[in-house]
């Protein structure tokens, strides 16, 4: 099910490149990485303005009824730029968790999510695992209670959909945060406003429970992954070419570093990586809702991340000094792969998810 | 793409009809005549049932289809372990080249449908002994004798050239000229006086598949040149692009992760079963995300040809990341079967054994552009990077050290 | 316990790499690989004139009393030359083993494994476990029943330490191999001599049982991966610098081929691990008998068996061509490499082995 | 071995005896002044318990033991933590090539006392925004004025500029020379009139400790000059030749595989112990068995100068090697963590936390020598493979594109 981008989708991707392309200051994301509690409210402001946020709110409740592909040309731009508050990734996951509640719940919060005016957030995550068998948080009688760890984008987040424990079986219920106690913390990544949340007697709805919870959680998670995939390449890619042309600019020993193999080489296999990548997660996107999603945004998900990571590490190898400056700010996607790698689970997770998919979950 | 997915389904009904005939369980055990006597038989058949020269000119024996309906064809066939191997080179590549340079038209019109047809195969006598891939610092001399020509050298990895009727081979005219011009490209009856084939064992299992052939004073008549004088290597450059829409295969032409999933899951590893274990899942998940990508490239590319538009050149990995990728997993699948995996046929296929796959990934590795000429091209054609350094660039052919 | 070689052990090195140098023969080594059931008789003629089987035989049954660092390069000076009849390792094992016998049964063997006379053989596996907990075959009253696949030397072996079952426990026993049915196997690298054992009442001898079998049977294990680890430096070696020399003598684009770095930068990377596994197996030999001597085998196990398996693949890509053809021979080395690397337990079973040692057996 | 074990008993012993002051756990939260200052203390101390210039010549305020001696210590000291940094460059490199080629010797004692004693730190003024790898590049020049010198340009990357006295430092006086030809080698007062240090912020964790240093005709006499006038690079290769004998950290600077099996052994992989998980058996064997290698290299090479023999070129691989495969594990390591690990502090120790490892590694792999020049000494210098490609070479200075 792999595509060929059509026009209204090059444009999308074109005009979100452009945009942030005009609005990139690199020295504003430098600051945010020594800020606790900070994010990149020029990038929201963009991504309010530009309908980024509608993007993928059902047309009935005032989005613009596009999915994953679309919502991937935005992430992949986000990506190169080091942009983005973290909860574009995290408002789909919501969006996609509000397909299992009811019209009144659909109602008060998909429109505000479509304007940016509210931010979701997805507390899953326990300990080191992304989706704990069983979760320790619980939920009865329309109250949460628990710990959170790490939660991307909880620091200001207004909702979030929570992984919990419910009558002995899994289940997904969303929670309001306004009351919820937050513990910011101090990461190599701060923009993205991880926080541990503490849910005492929080308020909260249950959305689906039991197995059906479970589908959806791989769902969600596995939408998110698919839309950090495409961030990840655009990332990727922009350390490519960033490199490339540092590689064709700086000469040492008397000619372009770019004509040693050892430069030439490296970049030639970070460009397998990215297209590879690439490939996966335009064939994942193309994939949602259908069978074989899971599988697909599984590799992509592998994929985008070896890429991206490798990218990190090659890019500033390829720089050399320069590299690993603080103003330099190629730390900044080095950083931004890192999390990225953690905040839609592990590798670890996702190989055993693949495996699973391909071998039968018994195996 | 319903037309299209109308030919696959065509298509996939014919081969299943004659599988049974020519396919991989019907080719065991064949001695080296009797396979390439199945391989002219299933050829024949193609022709006739309409699934020969696809994308070719009618008036060439051709279907008049599109490159995507052959890629179709191809990627239906892989499975099925057809003997199609005799008519890779010679129907991807020499007939082409020839349709298109040779002088006398008719007589190359009779060829391509000989060739379609299985009674004829073409091989090309590229690469020499003095450089596997550095193509322009071939040896092999052509001089002027009369109103034709003398062939005199030696190729090397010429493949099936001991089944060919016919080759097209580039050699060196002038060795006073700069290494890439003094080169010109001919066609050449293999059964001709003077020409002398010696297949080469390789390390790898299976019958003798490629070839030293020697010149001894060969005549050519000048209208079997395809190049102008001097200008051959434009189109020996020419005869890689003819082919640049193939089906590929992600596996690296050795066995599915389906066939290494199955091997886990009848393993062990230190009394636990060989799936849950983290290093063999590792692999599984790693190999099918890079196959997958690379799936993914080749069906966008079929995409953006059905719709009339250039395929990226991300096509190029294909080969550099799956052979690379199966020579390791052939290793991992070899230490999972342990001692149970020593037992070895020395005709088992590459795409279903896990030996016979990791002895012949080498020749994979470096046959039809190395590892490292790939990573160079991808490198200065899409990357623009720098060329190498070139001490051989500007410098008459024979003045360069040998 | 890292030991800088002594006069002796030097001569030992000099002299076995220059009687096998002088005594190779490609040819001879090719022509094996085509034929089931025969074995490179020079080598072991060679090996019985140097003394190589007394070298790690007490004194007192007519050995030489030396041990694993002199078997090893012994062991290196074959590998670097794929010759090798497979029972110089095996008969060490044996020997191992036969210090768990009595007065007697040492007495019977010893002496005649000192002059070659006697072959002895190690059947662990079954199935593709080395070490399978229970094992399958059965050891009682005497006899042995059942059957080990893929026997090194099997097929010519006198004696064999089998891995057996004995009154619901592991044991180690001596066997007989006269009377026992061999079917030879057809291998990819047929000078090895591997062959199906099949027992039916094969007359046997308990050497122990219970726990101390098991850890006879790791040190035994142990002892062999050491000599091997040898072998495959010397393998390895060999491949790195006939590729080196290849990479200084091939030209192309009009300099030699080692000029590249794609080239220049793979051998390098080759050296490395050639040196890092030939500091482990020195190391762990100079360990034996000593505590951390089964971890130190295992990371020399490790180390060369990546080492050589990465050796056969590089070697042969930087021939290019020739690289692959049976006349060029380096695939005389690649097969080597696998069975190698097959023979004394794969890398699986050693990388737990080595955890359990780091980190507790109960991991 | 003896006499140098009990050396190794007594060194541990006094090590363990002032750690409670300096070491790891002393250092904690303290402000980069602070931090100095307890380098300077621990340094003073060192000096004054006669473990300070272990194998320098007594004249020279050392202890006349040999090579050895020094390797034992700085094996027993690695595991402490100390305050050893600021020192590293200075004793290491600056000092030993003044006391080998300064002019003034009385002088050069007295500095070396001084420096041994922590009261002065020298650093060492190479590398220039033009060329990192390449340091005959440079471009920083120095100029005949009476009868000195004046020193103008940029040198980037000093190490611990900002806390030193002394330097010593390579200039171009002759433009019109072959690159290699023209270089003057000179010590240099870091107070003196015209130099300007800027601290240079890196993304790696700590404080900072590398400067770009700028100089504004910076008046040299001539009596600061340590080699011949245009016979610089000798000089500077010299230096690179003094610290054969180092103590080396088969974790690459990172944390010890015991760490990672405590975080394995505290963490979960899908439901079930990390460390019975086969993808983290196989980092932790795998990394083991690379680090006991060279380990075993490097005890080797001590066994080998206590025996009065040369050590072997193998030596060389600890830092490419460790340091590179640190990188990856360290990566493993934060996904182990998960969000467990997103919370960190900047000022964290690489050797003891996976983040600081992770972001300080891409400093490890370029600092004092890249991984792509290791490999090419390694080819070139131990494999006798040929030299790269060099358009510089053979060209005046001034006519190389820049």
């Amino acid at each position: 099910m792999s595509i060929v981008y059509d026009e209204q989708q090059e444009a999308i991707a074109r005009e979100s490149r452009r945009v942030l392309y005009a609005r990139a200051d690199k020295a504003r994301l430098l600051d945010l990485l020594e800020r606790t509690g900070a994010w990149d409210r020029t990038f929201w402001d963009t991504a309010v303005e530009q309908g980024w946020t509608a993007l993928a709110v059902p047309e009935a409740q005032g989005g613009l009824g596009l999915g994953l592909i679309e919502l991937g040309l935005v992430a992949q731009a986000s990506g190169a730029a080091t942009a983005g508050a973290p909860f574009l990734t995290s408002n789909y996951g919501v969006v996609r968790a509000l397909q299992a509640a009811d019209a009144e719940l659909q109602a008060l919060w998909l429109p505000r999510l479509a304007t940016g005016e509210v931010v979701g957030a997805v507390a899953f995550a326990e300990g080191n695992a992304i989706l704990p068998a069983p979760p320790a948080v619980t939920f009865a009688d329309g109250r949460l209670n628990g710990h959170k760890p790490g939660v991307t984008a909880g620091l200001v987040a207004d909702i979030a959909v929570v992984w919990a424990e419910h009558a002995g079986e899994p289940a997904l219920v969303l929670a309001e945060l306004a009351a919820v106690s937050r513990q910011p913390i101090d990461s190599f990544d701060n923009g993205r406003l991880f926080a541990d949340l503490a849910f005492v007697d929080a308020p909260a709805t249950l959305l689906l429970s039991g197995e059906a919870a479970r589908f959806a959680a791989l769902d969600l998670l596995a939408c998110q992954a698919v839309v950090t995939a495409h961030e990840q390449v655009g990332g990727a890619e922009a350390l490519l070419f960033v490199a490339r042309d540092y590689a064709n600019e700086r000469k040492a020993f008397g000619q372009p570093i770019g004509a040693f193999q050892s430069v030439k080489h490296r970049l030639a296999e970070l460009y397998g990586l990215v297209e590879i990548a690439r490939a996966n997660a335009i064939h994942a996107a193309a994939l949602e809702g259908q069978p074989g999603f899971l599988a697909a945004a599984a590799a992509a998900r592998l994929s985008a991340t070896k890429a991206y990571d490798t990218a990190a590490r090659d890019a500033v190898q390829v720089h050399g000094g320069i590299g690993t400056t603080w103003e330099g700010g190629l730390h900044l996607h080095m950083r931004r792969a890192r999390s990225l790698a953690i905040e839609q689970g592990n590798m670890l997770f996702w190989e055993d998810l693949l495996v699973d998919e391909l071998a039968g979950a018994g195996a | 793409m319903s037309e299209i997915e109308a030919y696959r389904q065509k298509a996939r009904a014919w081969l299943q009809s004659v599988a049974p005939t020519y396919g991989r369980d019907a080719l065991q055990g064949l001695s080296e005549a009797e396979h390439l006597a199945a391989g002219r038989a299933y050829q024949r058949a193609k022709f006739a049932a309409g699934f020969a020269g696809i994308h070719w000119d009618p008036e060439l024996g051709g279907q008049g289809l599109t490159p995507l309906h052959k890629v179709v064809f191809e990627q239906e066939e892989m499975g099925f372990g057809m003997p199609i191997a005799y008519f890779g080179v010679s129907l991807g590549i020499s007939v082409p080249i020839v349709l298109r340079f040779a002088q006398d038209r008719a007589w190359a019109r009779e060829r391509a449908i000989a060739a379609l047809s299985g009674d004829e195969i073409w091989c090309q006598l590229f690469s020499e002994p003095s450089g596997g891939s550095d193509l322009a610092g071939l040896r092999t001399k052509v001089e002027t004798e009369g109103n034709g020509w003398k062939l005199n050298g030696q190729k090397l990895w010429t493949t099936f050239a001991q089944h060919s009727d016919y080759g097209v081979i580039i050699a060196r005219n002038d060795p006073k000229a700069l290494k890439h011009k003094g080169l010109t490209f001919f066609w050449l009856d293999m059964k001709a006086q003077g020409v002398t084939v010696r297949p080469i064992k390789l390390a790898a299992a299976g019958h003798d598949h490629v070839n030293e052939v020697f010149f001894d004073d060969v005549r050519l008549d000048d209208g079997q040149r395809l190049s102008p004088v001097g200008g051959g290597f434009a189109t020996a450059m020419a005869t890689l692009m003819i082919e640049r829409y193939s089906a590929s295969d992600p596996a690296g032409f050795g066995p599915t992760t389906a066939t290494f999933v199955e091997l886990a899951k009848a393993s062990e590893v230190n009394g636990r079963p060989a799936i849950q274990d983290g290093r063999i899942r590792s692999a599984i998940a790693r190999s099918h995300a890079m196959r997958m990508g690379l799936e993914a490239i080749t069906t966008r590319a079929m995409r953006m040809m059905a719709a009339g538009m250039e395929p990226g050149p991300e096509g190029s990995l294909n080969k550099l990341v799956s052979v690379r990728s199966r020579q390791k997993l052939s290793e991992l699948a070899i230490d999972l079967m342990g001692q149970l995996g020593l037992a070895w046929d020395p005709l088992a296929s590459s795409k279903d054994d896990w030996v016979a796959s990791w002895l012949a990934a080498p020749t994979g590795r470096i046959a039809g552009g190395a590892d490292e000429m790939l990573l160079n091209t991808i490198a200065e054609k899409i990357l623009g990077l720098p060329q190498d350094h070139r001490p051989d660039k500007g410098v008459p052919f024979d003045q360069i050290p040998a």
